[in-house]
């Protein structure tokens, strides 16, 4: 499934920049942290409890970076091996400078799969947006406390859609 | 098929469930268990305790408000529902529950779980948000009650937070106001792939629809086929696709059992 | 009250009383069949859908894969096997095999706790009450067709 | 309440008179009925032994992944866990299954779990043994697995791609078969014609019967004897053995199969010998009985599916008055991602190479391909479905571009009851039949007649009314020597089903057979025969529940399966009860002191004069005498034991290899069915109003199980036309793995079911009946021909797919061009 949206910070490109390449800031943004620790400046680990109202999903999630050019473009990707789930992302965003501010073009390709995935996919879609708004938001925050107060959330739901559909082997 | 471990209690006053949900992290609320149970099957959820409120009569309560509403225990099951004569006050209420899955799930699941555990395809969320009724929570620090764009947070999610439980569903007067609702279901009452209530009151009508977001979305317009086909459009929906149905096809589905809804509504 | 891992529960199936130690997470069906040795009672399916564990539970019928058997404990339970319990064959047993509506059996017991929960409210149900009644009750091998007339041959006392 | 013309008026009661037994065609109560009723029916579940072990399979999350590593160290540590089975030992202590495809596909490596590779999601990769059912799953979560993900194949259309990913080394391009069909003239056939129609592609998708009762097995060792006993519900022992012993490197005797009753089977549980095999090492290497049980999920992920099939560039020749003279297609057969019954696939679907159609001039080109799909098997209906289905469109469609009556280029293009038995163009003898008369039957159950009524009734309700033709030819007693068309090294052919009949020391009549009933009735049926041959009463007639291979009643090819009891078990019934019948005159004529058995005759359990009715001996006697007190009969009767074997062989011949020529099944049963629907055209949602199906399976046994076995089949087809279907997603992952999702229909969303039957005896079987209960498939191709009937007006839009969920029909409303894009008409 994949995701992408626009979002606009009322910060310079550089602190945005920090907060989204520093595993200590990231791990705030994340639902559900429990622990994070960082093995080297490319990969680190984090053990979450993704609330998901029924009870909430344990998984812990390998990160690796997979490309950056400072300070505009980073590619991350996060594989979650859990009881419920397993889940493969590979997300990236591009920072460019607008109107004094910064604005974060970002996508995101989210594959989940194992039992949580045959609760079928009327939950799973919504699930995912409401994670990625969370992490948003909560972005938001983060970069207003690393200075710089950030846009009201609502630029969330201006950019968040889903670029594609499943293609079923059926449906040709 | 088999539950992961799990404690158990199963309290007799609302004041000990509190106790045992807010005192012990990862505790959730066993009410029929039509949904929880399974989805603990898959282990795709796995709370550490179960707090099985069936014990809890306080919530088993149906009566009528002074202003002629209706106060349903949030442990009152559908076939309860459906058949109590006071749930006349609204009868879409017992209209809609009769639709739900089938009379074993219906002799088990309740009111409370069923607008709780929130899945985007269950009956009832729409309802309440069209009728316009309020949950009542309650917690360690009181009772608050809530209004449905408040309560549904997201699937699964609701304002019920950690520690608390909702006690019970507060339905107004209808006041010449009138309830539709229309669903399109897999085959004869199935799961609902899209669904609509609506509630119309001098040709103002209010409108939730369920299945194309992770909550419901509420919507007001006139009771005029074009007002409301306007209104559903203009929502902008972003609804999931899945083998029922694609989004284009949601969207779609949605106008017609808006429009539907209102005009049962509107008789 | 402190919560558990598992109790001691008393449950009373087709008129006798079972006491047994079991796990919390332990499912009502999975406690007649593997602790009780009461297998007429069947899994179908894994999700609630397909009502073949259906029994009576405090005289209302329920799927047993959806309860936890420490919740059915101080409750009466009837399960197929209590259907004939002196071996004279229930009516709506001697229905079912009157206009087979049974081929492989297998969601039989379930259907017919189903199909005697409706007849114990609703001694003259019409077609379409039998439908609804049966509704949450997979039939794999029949089309319903003939389930549909037994139950309301067994409700008119095994006439037509 | 659901009309059906055959239930009598009254709850049915043994009619019989004193004299002449006659239960052949008398709707005789189920003996299986008493016990399963009562919930008393043995299921492989219910089968327990002391200190079982319970099995859980760690199964894989992706549909294509190297495994890099597996620890179940964690796993082990868990209290109550007694052992685990990983792909390494299995690699090691058996061979890999024996393959029916010719190499190079025949090469492929298929094992009991995955050995370094997971091919479909769901695949079993690690067995983990422990005290109880939870226990088991909790280890098996503890169980660390590896993965290296890669790049899936999931459309069969584009699997043997250059660049595509492989699923097997020994697979190029995916391939698993492909061949050519080429029967008639048909370029001559093109020349002749007047018109030609053209369908760019048409798909028949994947879905399966899903048996309430899922898999299961109960697997103890014997040390001592080194013997297995398998307590499962597979329906094919004579096939599984076949696998399982070479595999697990012993004698076919070391293998017993055992079942009693077993909850559905519709193919679907032929090909668990894989998950048997990984039972049968891990009773052996925990020294304890070891239980297993498929969940619905795992049922839905990882057994086997109906194949998916697509047809491709089809061409239709067809004369001006609607003749049409045969077709060309290229045909794309979906596997999934190992080869378990398949490529048999390839080839049993020409048992109905024209359909009900007389169609001479056949040229097909058929490939299957592997994918990371849930393995394929056979699926009620299996191969001849897909193909029918295939038929059937093509009639709709080429009736509605050339504007012509459905029913009446149906009937023009029919095989005629008259040119009965009937040679099609590929060697195949169709036995009987009256399609015609069917459909006239089919019709009349629909009121036909008033249908343009019906029609404007429902366009006032603001509905669209479709009326819809389905055919099935349910091909049964399977000749074995067709699978040496798609692999020419084989050595199989024929059939074969065996029956014993003995009369017991104390006058019981004891019948074992060789089949698996799944609710088939066999015990019943069984009985009846028996009892007209006797000339006793069924309920006097023991048949042994069950299957059990240490019986003297197991063959080759002994199961349930591909419609074939009524004549291959029967058959065998048949021949054992007339063994026995000799037998107990020879003894009566003895004692009788008449001059030759010819002068006695047999009648309510004892065997009399014929010209002295008064000298009778009973049953009893003779089982006594010959068991116990044989030393009266004279020496040259000693030779008689009472316990008579006679195995059933069909007279089947080998095909012609190179011409992929000859009689490939014995007997076809046929099923006309008609439906209409009602669709709301503002959501494609439609509802089927009214129901006819018409079966001809020649003599019927026992008429009402026949009626049964239609219902079911045609409930099945009706959910497979509908909501019923497997698909996946981008990465693999099934899409409905479990009834949430895979809506099948319960008794709201059954139409009334109209049957009825007409009899056509085959002129080829001991009882002339024929092998029945695969039907359904017409079903399909009804409610998807009544959908295009319904939606005629609405731009014409075209069905081109098996499956019509509500989403496709308000996409062939909303943009009927897309579909029409599918087919051409050229004119000559």
């Amino acid at each position: 499934m994949k995701v992408n949206g626009e979002r606009a910070f009322a910060a310079p490109r550089e602190t945005v920049w920090r907060v989204l390449q520093d595993p200590a800031q990231m791990a705030e943004v994340m639902p559900g942290v429990e622990s994070f620790d960082v093995h080297d400046d490319r990969h680190w680990r984090a053990n979450v409890a993704i609330p998901l109202g029924l009870g909430s999903l344990r998984m812990s999630i390998n990160f690796e970076k997979l490309e950056e050019r400072e300070p505009e473009f980073s590619q991350l990707r996060a594989k979650g091996t859990g009881v419920g789930a397993l889940m493969n992302l590979v997300t990236q965003f591009e920072l460019s400078e607008r109107d004094g501010g910064t604005a974060m073009a970002w996508e995101a390709d989210v594959r989940i799969a194992g039992p949580v995935g045959s609760m079928g996919q009327r939950v799973l879609k919504p699930i995912v947006n409401q994670q990625v708004q969370q992490v948003l938001t909560a972005l938001d925050a983060q970069v207003a406390k690393a200075g710089g107060g950030a846009e009201a959330p609502k630029g969330a739901e201006e950019g968040l859609s889903l670029l594609e559909e499943e293609s079923y082997s059926d449906e040709r | 098929m088999l539950l992961a471990e799990v404690e158990y209690a199963r309290p007799s006053t609302v004041e000990g469930a509190v106790r045992l949900l807010s005192s012990h992290a990862g505790a959730r609320p066993l009410a029929g268990g039509q949904t929880l149970t399974n989805v603990m099957k898959a282990r795709a959820a796995a709370p550490d305790v179960l707090v099985d409120l069936n014990d809890l009569e306080e919530l088993r309560q149906i009566s009528r408000t002074a202003d002629g509403g209706l106060e349903l225990g949030a442990m009152v099951t559908l076939s309860e529902l459906i058949r109590s004569p006071d749930a006349d006050a609204r009868p879409i209420l017992a209209e809609v529950a009769a639709q739900i899955a089938d009379v074993q799930v219906r002799n088990r699941g309740t009111i409370g779980g069923n607008i709780c555990s929130n899945d985007p395809t269950n009956h009832l969320p729409p309802v309440v948000a069209a009728l316009g009724a309020t949950m009542t929570i309650r917690g360690p620090d009181g009772e608050r009650t809530v209004t449905a764009e408040e309560f549904f947070v997201g699937v699964y999610m609701t304002a019920v937070a950690p520690g608390e439980l909702m006690t019970k569903l507060t339905v107004p007067a209808a006041d010449g106001a009138r309830d539709g609702f229309a669903s399109i279901p897999i085959g004869r009452d199935g799961t609902c792939i899209c669904n609509a209530a609506a509630t119309v009151e001098d040709g103002q009508a209010r409108i939730a629809l369920g299945c194309v977001a992770a909550v419901p979305v509420v919507l007001s317009s006139t009771a005029e086929e074009d007002a409301v086909r306007e209104a559903v459009r203009g929502a902008d929906l972003d609804p999931p696709s899945d083998v029922h149905a694609s989004d284009d096809y949601r969207r779609h589905l949605a106008e017609v059992v808006a429009l539907r809804a209102v005009q049962q509504a509107a008789g | 009250m402190e919560p558990v891992r598992g109790q001691r529960i008393t449950v009373e199936v087709n008129g006798e009383r079972h006491e047994r130690d079991v796990e919390a997470r332990r499912l009502l069906v999975h406690f007649l069949r593997d602790d009780l040795d009461l297998t007429g009672t069947h899994v179908g399916c894994d999700t609630g859908n397909c009502g073949a564990c259906t029994v009576i539970l405090n005289g209302v019928a329920i799927k047993s894969c959806m309860l936890l058997a420490v919740q059915a404990d101080g409750t009466s339970v009837e399960t197929v096997e209590g259907l004939s319990p002196d071996g004279e064959l229930h009516p709506l047993q001697e229905a079912f095999s009157s206009f087979h509506a049974l081929q492989c059996g297998y969601c039989t017991p379930g259907m017919l706790m189903s199909a005697k929960h409706l007849l114990d409210h609703n001694p003259e149900p019409t077609e379409g009450e039998i439908r609804r009644a049966i509704q949450g009750n997979i039939c794999r091998c029949t089309g319903y067709v003939n389930i549909v007339e037994a139950i309301a041959s067994a409700a008119k006392g095994g006439r037509r | 309440m659901s009309e059906t013309t055959v239930t009598p008026d009254q709850p049915i009661t043994v009619e019989r008179e004193e004299t002449a037994p006659g239960f052949i065609g008398v709707n005789v109560p189920r003996k299986e009925d008493k016990r399963l009723v009562q919930g008393e029916g043995v299921f492989v579940d219910d089968v327990k032994r002391h200190g079982m072990a319970y099995v859980h399979f760690v199964r894989s999350p992706y549909a294509h992944a190297a495994i890099s590593r597996i620890d179940v160290s964690k796993a082990m540590a868990r209290e109550g866990v007694y052992g685990t089975l990983i792909g390494e030992e299995v690699a090691a202590e058996t061979d890999p299954f024996f393959q029916i495809a010719p190499p190079p596909a025949g090469e492929l490596k298929d094992y009991a779990l995955a050995v370094g590779r997971v091919r479909h999601v769901g695949e079993p990769v690690v067995a983990v043994a422990a005290a109880s059912r939870e226990l088991a799953r909790d280890a098996a979560e503890l169980v660390e697995v590896d993965y290296e993900p890669l790049e899936p194949v999931l459309d069969p259309e584009h699997a043997a791609d250059p660049g595509a990913p492989q699923l097997h080394d020994e697979a190029p391009s995916n391939t698993i078969w492909q061949g050519n069909f080429d029967y008639g003239d048909y370029d001559a056939a093109l020349a002749e014609a007047d018109k030609v129609v053209r369908i760019k592609r048409l798909h028949f998708h994947r879905f399966s019967s899903t048996p309430l009762e899922t898999s299961g097995a109960v697997v103890e060792y014997n040390r001592g004897t080194g013997q297995w006993t398998i307590h499962s519900n597979n329906q094919f022992p004579g096939f599984a053995i076949i696998m399982m012993a070479p595999a697990l490197k012993v004698g076919m005797d070391k293998l017993r199969f055992v079942s009693q009753d077993i909850g559905g089977g519709f193919g679907n549980k032929i090909c668990t010998h894989v998950q048997l095999v990984a039972m049968c090492l891990l009773a052996r290497k925990l020294n304890r009985a070891v239980n297993w049980t498929e969940w619905r999920t795992d049922q839905h992920t990882a057994n086997s599916h109906g194949n998916e099939r697509v047809f491709l560039d089809v061409e239709v020749p067809v004369k001006a008055d609607g003749t049409m003279l045969g077709f060309k297609a290229r045909a794309i057969d979906d596997c999934g991602a190992f080869t378990r019954y398949e490529p048999l696939g390839c080839i049993i679907w020409a048992q109905v190479t024209p359909g009900v159609y007389r169609w001479r001039n056949v040229r097909l080109d058929f490939t299957q391909v592997c994918t990371n799909k849930s393995p394929c098997g056979p699926n009620r209906g299996y191969s001849r479905m897909q193909h029918l289905w295939f038929t059937e469109r093509v009639m709709d469609i080429v009736a509605q571009e050339l504007g012509a009556d459905p029913v009446e280029i149906r009937k023009r293009n029919y095989i005629r009851a008259d040119e009965m038995p009937y040679e099609t163009p590929n060697g195949c003898v169709y036995d009987s039949g009256d399609y015609a008369r069917c459909l006239d039957e089919a019709l009349e159950l629909i009121d036909y007649g008033s249908i343009d009524e019906k029609r404007r009734d429902a366009e006032s309700r603001g509905k669209l009314l479709g009326v819809g033709i389905g055919s099935t030819l349910d091909s049964g007693t399977n000749n074995f020597g067709q699978s040496t068309i798609v692999n020419p090294e084989l050595q199989f052919s024929g059939n074969n089903e065996v029956a014993t009949v003995k009369l017991d020391i104390f006058g019981e009549v004891v019948v074992t057979l060789g089949t698996t009933p799944q609710g088939q009735s066999h015990e019943t049926t069984a009985a009846q025969v028996v009892a007209d041959i006797l000339k006793v009463s069924p309920e006097d007639v023991n048949v042994r529940a069950g299957h059990d291979s240490y019986w003297n009643s197991h063959a080759g090819f002994s199961g349930t399966y591909a419609s074939q009891f009524a004549v291959t078990g029967l058959g065998a019934v048949k021949g054992a009860t007339e063994m026995l019948a000799e037998e107990i005159k020879k003894i009566g004529s003895v004692v009788l002191g008449a001059d030759s058995p010819d002068d006695v005759e047999l009648e309510g359990g004892f065997v009399r004069r014929k010209d002295n009715p008064e000298a009778a001996l009973p049953f009893m006697a003779c089982g006594a005498i010959v068991n116990a007190n044989n030393a009266v009969l004279p020496l040259e009767y000693r030779d008689i034991t009472l316990n008579c074997r006679y195995v059933y062989v069909p007279p089947h011949q080998l095909p012609d290899k190179e011409r992929k020529y000859g009689n490939l099944t014995l007997t076809y049963a046929n099923q006309i069915h008609a439906c209409v629907v009602e669709v709301d055209p503002e959501t494609g949602v439609y509802e089927i109003v009214d129901y006819g199906a018409v079966d001809d399976c020649g003599v019927r046994i026992n008429p009402l199980i026949v009626e049964g076995q239609v219902h079911g089949a045609a409930a099945q087809s009706i959910g497979a036309a509908t909501h019923e279907t497997f698909p996946y997603d981008e990465d693999g992952n099934l899409l409905t793995p479990n009834f949430y999702d895979y809506h099948v229909p319960h008794a709201l969303d059954m139409p009334p079911l109209k049957t009825t039957s007409i009899e056509s005896p085959s002129p080829f079987t001991p009882l002339g009946a024929k092998g029945m209960g695969e039907g359904g498939g017409a079903g399909i191709s009804a409610v998807g021909s009544a959908l295009q009937d319904a939606l005629r007006g609405s731009g014409k839009p075209v069905v081109t797919n098996s499956s019509n969920p509500y989403h496709r029909v308000w996409e062939l409303l909303r943009n009927p061009e897309e579909s029409r894009a599918l087919v051409e008409v050229e004119e000559r």
